[in-house]
């Protein structure tokens, strides 16, 4: 098993200086003089010439992406905002904590709602309860959750004023932004994982444990679950990559100081080092998810397990 | 009359991870026109792969294939071309050996589409032929695989006579 | 073999209609056989005739969307599995009657100790600790030749026909009385299917089970059966002991199944296959069923059901052109 | 299970069943799907005549009747500028449908290209494809749209590269799949066999019996496109105004979510509307075009 763990973390290297140097070459390559779009339009040449220089924009592509790659591996650092000069890599660090809490309810209601709306709609399949919530999940994975968001200020804060519309605080704070951010990836959830469950209730070995004996809730409990929550944590998985983008938008309505908000910030002040820095402190940080995503997967299907443990002596049985 | 095909100490072996697979390992025989030679073995002792090597479907590690007294071991594209039109497959699994989005009609004048020498009316009084030959229905022309049953689709794999 | 009286199995009239995009489909069209204790009754007939469908009736596992038992009974030890309601069916399913699948690659938890799933089969009808489940499904492992240290692996570390051993041994684990093997040997190789097939054999032998064989393979049922029915369309064309059938084979359709057969020493240049092809289950050809492709057929055949008549002691056979044979 | 050899209906009498005729009449009998063409076919229809149907220009200000409750006259009321609301949704449909088909088109040309070549050939050529979609995908589809739209600058080409560079990859990955399916499958021997060219075998052979999945693939990408397309325009990306796109509409209305909160509910409702009905359509087409249901 150690193996496996190794061969994965090992392959994690090239994936993060891959997602790091694909991000600073889309940066660098498209054409556009990030310079000019940050001055003002009246910015005579020799301004623009200036900020080039000071910016560094001049050098070659390698050695600024050695300079960026270096910074970022040596020091962990993403060197400074462009535009107010203060070092991103504090910012992203001190804003994380939010943005990864927002995303871990939003996967805790996915994992909690979606998974058994997903079963239940599969178990009894065509049935009154898996038509109402596949229906549902069809509305919720057809809704922009910017839109969710409004809608739920206009209601909840607006309308009733029972919860603020922005802002940090208690848990009072977080309601909104979460069901607005997480409605989607509940939906998503049920979804695949309703597909993935009529897939194991169709197969073989369910129809032996049928014949075993086995009651209908032995046979889901024992044999159809386990099959089906394989798939269903990769399913996980991607919605975290959802989620860390979701809330890109949330942070920004709910006004909620997390990176999502900070890279919208760069966004508007046209600030390319904040959108480069951001965009890859979220995307390593999904990375790592998916690792972690793609370990319990190997610790839970034994056919991985199986294949890196053959090498020791088959354990003897009592 | 010599052979139509023989085959002399004819080897094939594959790299795996695990070292040299020798699934063919110095086969020889030889088999006259007309007659029908039986290959006879457990499933993985490499009966397939002879079949698919003496064919070209795969390349030959060593020894050497003779057809019709001719030394095909080597041969080139525009050999193999000439050769084709004269050795056909049948399969194992008729659910697999058929393309799924081809009705009956199409997969039969395939081949004779790709070998150039049949005008659109020849192919199908062709297929037409070709159908009654082994014994189709006619109105299964325009059938599609998923609607025949295994025996059906055997028959249909048969024909692909470009000849 | 008795009609009724003191047979172990007896079913009779069994009717099962599956219902798919529409039209209705007619899997078993009143089948009726019985069987003794500790013998072996085989199901003949070719792909797509019900034999499965009468296999799952019994067990009474058919998907109930689509399928549906629309009549018959299933008399098991005196009692009708059709009118048991589904807890005490359980009880039988897996101890009482046990059953073996076609194909052996997916018939097995993927993610499951192979070990494990045969306790299973023995912790759900023996009030026996995990511990003992484990030792017995470890006997059951060495009784079908798996060495009991490979208790732990799971199904993709084994090969096909080792597969179908470790399903044996769980449908044996419980020393049934019934086993229904669904063509066991189809899925496997010609060596490993004698393999397999001897063990049964011996398996039915120690444990005086009483099982029922479906094949379309005639070498596998003469080897192990004692009676067998011919199936074709749902329904049973002649039924019998193995004897009136292999060297008495009256119906045309059964004959004609003889004559596909290569046989290893006659030199036959052209085999004789039954021209046509099994009838559409949805609209199946009135009268017998097999008048279609029959080559004794004629107008008698075409309109009135055909009756399953005694042409001899023990041996029944379901066409009008077959007289009584003089035994 | 059911076992499908017992239900093999001989064909009684085989009428020209082409498998699109197969496809559209199952299509046809499941209401979702149909509901979802329909909802799309709408779509089209007034983007197309966006003139005739919008009662008034997109642009047109009336600085004497700003932010209007839905009347009469302004059956979706009007904005900060006195815009009629239902006017700019209808001709923004133009924008949101114009972006979301061809991004998807875009998109699955390369990747299904990328994912046939990665799936026929095979060994290197796969291994090289498949390490350069890991690493695009394991930045999430939005993340990086932001990343090239904000390069690239606002306006509907640019924005249509940054969506449609995403969805290469599950395009990409797909494909691959569907073509590694039936790559072993022995009618493409038989092919080789009949002496086909290698064009020929991908063209009749390969690409035929996998493109199912990934036309359902792209169908609810298109959905998903659109969608990305408004959050992109939300947050200051993408198309910006005064160009009527309904994200950027949304955006503009949010300041005033309290005062005309149908700024931001109207728009809103047309884009969910459309992303439900491409993915109708989608779980429809996925439905029959699924193999198993094919007997």
């Amino acid at each position: 098993m150690g193996r496996y763990i190794l061969k994965r973390l090992l392959w994690m290297i090239p994936v993060v200086l891959g997602v790091t140097i694909l991000v600073f070459s889309i940066m660098y390559l498209i054409p556009g003089d990030p310079a000019k779009m940050m001055l003002s339009p009246e910015a005579t040449p020799e301004e623009v010439e200036a900020k080039r220089e000071e910016l560094g924009l001049n050098d070659p592509y390698l050695v600024r992406l050695g300079k960026f790659l270096g910074g970022i591996i040596f020091h962990f650092d993403f060197g400074d905002s462009w535009v107010y000069n203060q070092p991103v890599t504090k910012e992203l660090v001190s804003r994380f904590p939010r943005t990864v809490t927002i995303a871990a309810i939003c996967i805790g209601l996915q994992i909690v709602i979606g998974i058994p709306l997903g079963i239940i709609a599969a178990v009894n399949q065509n049935g009154l309860g898996d038509r109402i919530s596949m229906f549902i999940a069809l509305f919720g994975i057809s809704l922009p959750n910017f839109w969710i968001a409004l809608m739920l200020i206009l209601f909840f804060s607006v309308r009733l004023g029972w919860l603020p519309p922005f802002g940090i605080g208690g848990i009072k704070y977080y309601i909104l932004p979460c069901i607005a951010n997480a409605f989607p990836g509940i939906a998503t959830q049920a979804r695949q994982t309703r597909s993935s469950m009529l897939e194991v209730i169709r197969s073989d070995y369910i129809t032996t444990a049928r014949a075993k004996g086995m009651s209908e809730t032995q046979i889901l409990l024992k044999h159809a679950l386990p099959n089906a929550l394989l798939p269903v944590i990769t399913i996980i998985g991607n919605g975290m990559g959802m989620l860390l983008a979701g809330t890109v938008v949330i942070e920004s309505i709910f006004s909620i100081p997390g990176i999502g908000m900070y890279l919208v910030g760069g966004i508007n002040s046209r600030d390319y080092n904040i959108v480069q820095s951001s965009v890859i402190f979220l995307a390593l940080a999904f990375t790592f998810i998916m690792l972690l995503v793609d370990l319990a997967y190997a610790f839970i299907d034994p056919r991985i397990k199986a294949q890196f443990a053959r090498k020791h002596k088959r354990s003897q049985h009592a | 009359m010599s052979a139509l095909v023989e085959v002399k100490n004819l080897k094939k072996y594959f790299e795996t991870p695990r070292g040299m697979l020798h699934a063919v390992d110095d086969v020889s025989f030889a088999i006259e026109s007309g007659k029908t030679m039986g290959i006879v073995g457990e499933s993985g002792c490499g009966k397939s792969t002879l079949g698919r090597v003496i064919i070209h479907l795969l390349d030959s590690t060593d020894g050497q294939i003779f057809f019709e007294g001719k030394d095909i071991t080597r041969a080139n594209t525009r050999q193999l071309r000439k050769l084709r039109e004269n050795m056909k497959i049948i399969f194992q699994d008729p659910y697999s050996s058929l393309n799924p989005r081809l009705t009956v009609e199409q997969t039969i004048i395939e081949p004779l589409i790709i070998s150039k020498k049949y005008s659109s009316r020849a192919c199908s009084a062709e297929a037409e032929r070709l159908m009654a030959l082994v014994g189709i229905d006619q109105r299964l022309r325009m059938a599609y695989p998923h609607e025949l049953d295994g025996g059906r689709r055997q028959r249909v794999g048969l024909p692909g006579r470009s000849r | 073999m008795t009609k009724e009286g003191s047979s172990f199995l007896a079913v009779n009239d069994l009717v099962v209609e599956y219902t798919s995009e529409g039209s209705v489909i007619h899997a078993v069209n009143g089948v009726s056989f019985s069987l003794d204790r500790g013998k072996t009754f085989g199901l003949v007939g070719e792909t797509g005739a019900g034999k499965t469908s009468i296999a799952k009736s019994i067990l009474r596992i058919l998907p109930d969307p689509p399928a549906k038992i629309r009549r018959g009974e299933i008399i098991l030890d005196g009692e009708d599995l059709l009118k048991l309601e589904e807890k005490a069916m359980r009880k039988i399913r897996g101890r009482k009657v046990s059953m073996i699948f076609q194909d052996p690659m997916t018939a097995l938890n993927p993610i499951m100790k192979v070990g494990k799933q045969i306790a299973e089969v023995i912790q759900l009808h023996n009030k026996v600790t995990n511990k003992q489940a484990d030792a017995e499904a470890a006997r059951m492992l060495e009784l079908v030749g798996i060495p009991a240290d490979r208790f732990n692996e799971f199904p993709h570390q084994f090969s096909g026909g080792m597969k179908q051993r470790v399903i044996i041994a769980m449908a044996l684990a419980c020393k049934p009385e019934l086993l229904l093997a669904d063509e066991p040997t189809t899925a496997l190789d010609v060596t490993i299917q004698a393999q397999v097939l001897e063990m049964i054999n011996k398996l039915k032998r120690e444990l005086d089970t009483s099982m029922i064989m479906i094949s379309h393979n005639l070498g596998v049922v003469a080897e192990i059966c004692d009676d067998l029915a011919v199936i074709y369309a749902g329904e049973v064309l002649e039924l019998g002991s193995k004897e009136a059938i292999f060297d008495r084979a009256a119906h045309p359709y059964t004959r004609g199944l003889f004559a596909a057969v290569p046989t290893l020493d006659e030199e036959k240049d052209r085999l004789m296959p039954i021209s046509g092809l099994p009838p559409d289950p949805s609209n199946l050809p009135s009268g017998c069923h097999f008048h279609p492709r029959c080559p004794l057929a004629d107008e008698a055949c075409k309109h009135e059901k055909i009756a399953l008549r005694e042409i001899e002691r023990g041996h029944y056979c379901r066409c009008v052109k077959v007289s009584a044979m003089e035994s | 299970m059911l076992d499908s050899s017992e239900l093999v209906a001989t064909p009684k009498s085989v009428k020209k069943q082409s498998q699109l005729a197969v496809v559209l009449r199952r299509l046809a009998k499941n209401p979702s799907a149909v509901i979802g063409l329909v909802v799309v076919v709408l779509l089209v229809l007034m983007a197309v005549f966006a003139p005739l149907i919008a009662p008034y220009p997109y642009d047109k200000q009336n600085l004497l009747n700003t932010r209007k409750a839905p009347s009469s006259e302004h059956i979706m009321g009007t904005d900060e500028l006195g815009r009629d609301i239902f006017s700019r949704i209808v001709y923004g449909s133009r924008y949101s449908l114009s972006i979301g088909f061809l991004a998807v088109l875009f998109s699955n040309i390369i990747g299904m290209t990328l994912g046939a070549l990665a799936g026929y050939f095979g060994g290197l050529v796969d291994d090289i494809i498949m390490r350069l979609i890991d690493i695009i995908q394991s930045i999430p589809g939005i993340l990086l749209a932001i990343a090239i739209s904000v390069v690239l600058g606002p306006g509907f080409i640019n924005t249509l590269l940054a969506l449609g560079f995403g969805a290469i990859t599950m395009a990409c990955r797909l494909m691959r799949a569907s073509v590694l399916g039936i790559r072993h499958q022995e009618f493409l021997e038989a092919a080789v066999s009949n002496n086909a060219s290698t064009f020929r075998i991908i063209t009749r052979h390969v690409i035929p019996n996998s493109f199912a999945p990934v036309l359902v693939g792209a169908t609810m990408s298109i959905g998903n496109v659109i969608m990305s397309a408004a959050m992109l325009s939300f947050i200051g990306l993408g198309i910006q105004p005064p160009t009527p796109e309904w994200g950027a509409m949304i955006s503009g209305g949010r300041a005033l979510i309290r005062s005309c909160p149908w700024m931001v509910t109207f728009p809103g409702i047309f884009i969910m509307l459309t992303v439900l009905a491409f993915n109708m359509l989608g779980d429809g087409l996925r439905d029959a075009l699924d193999p198993k249901l094919k007997k």
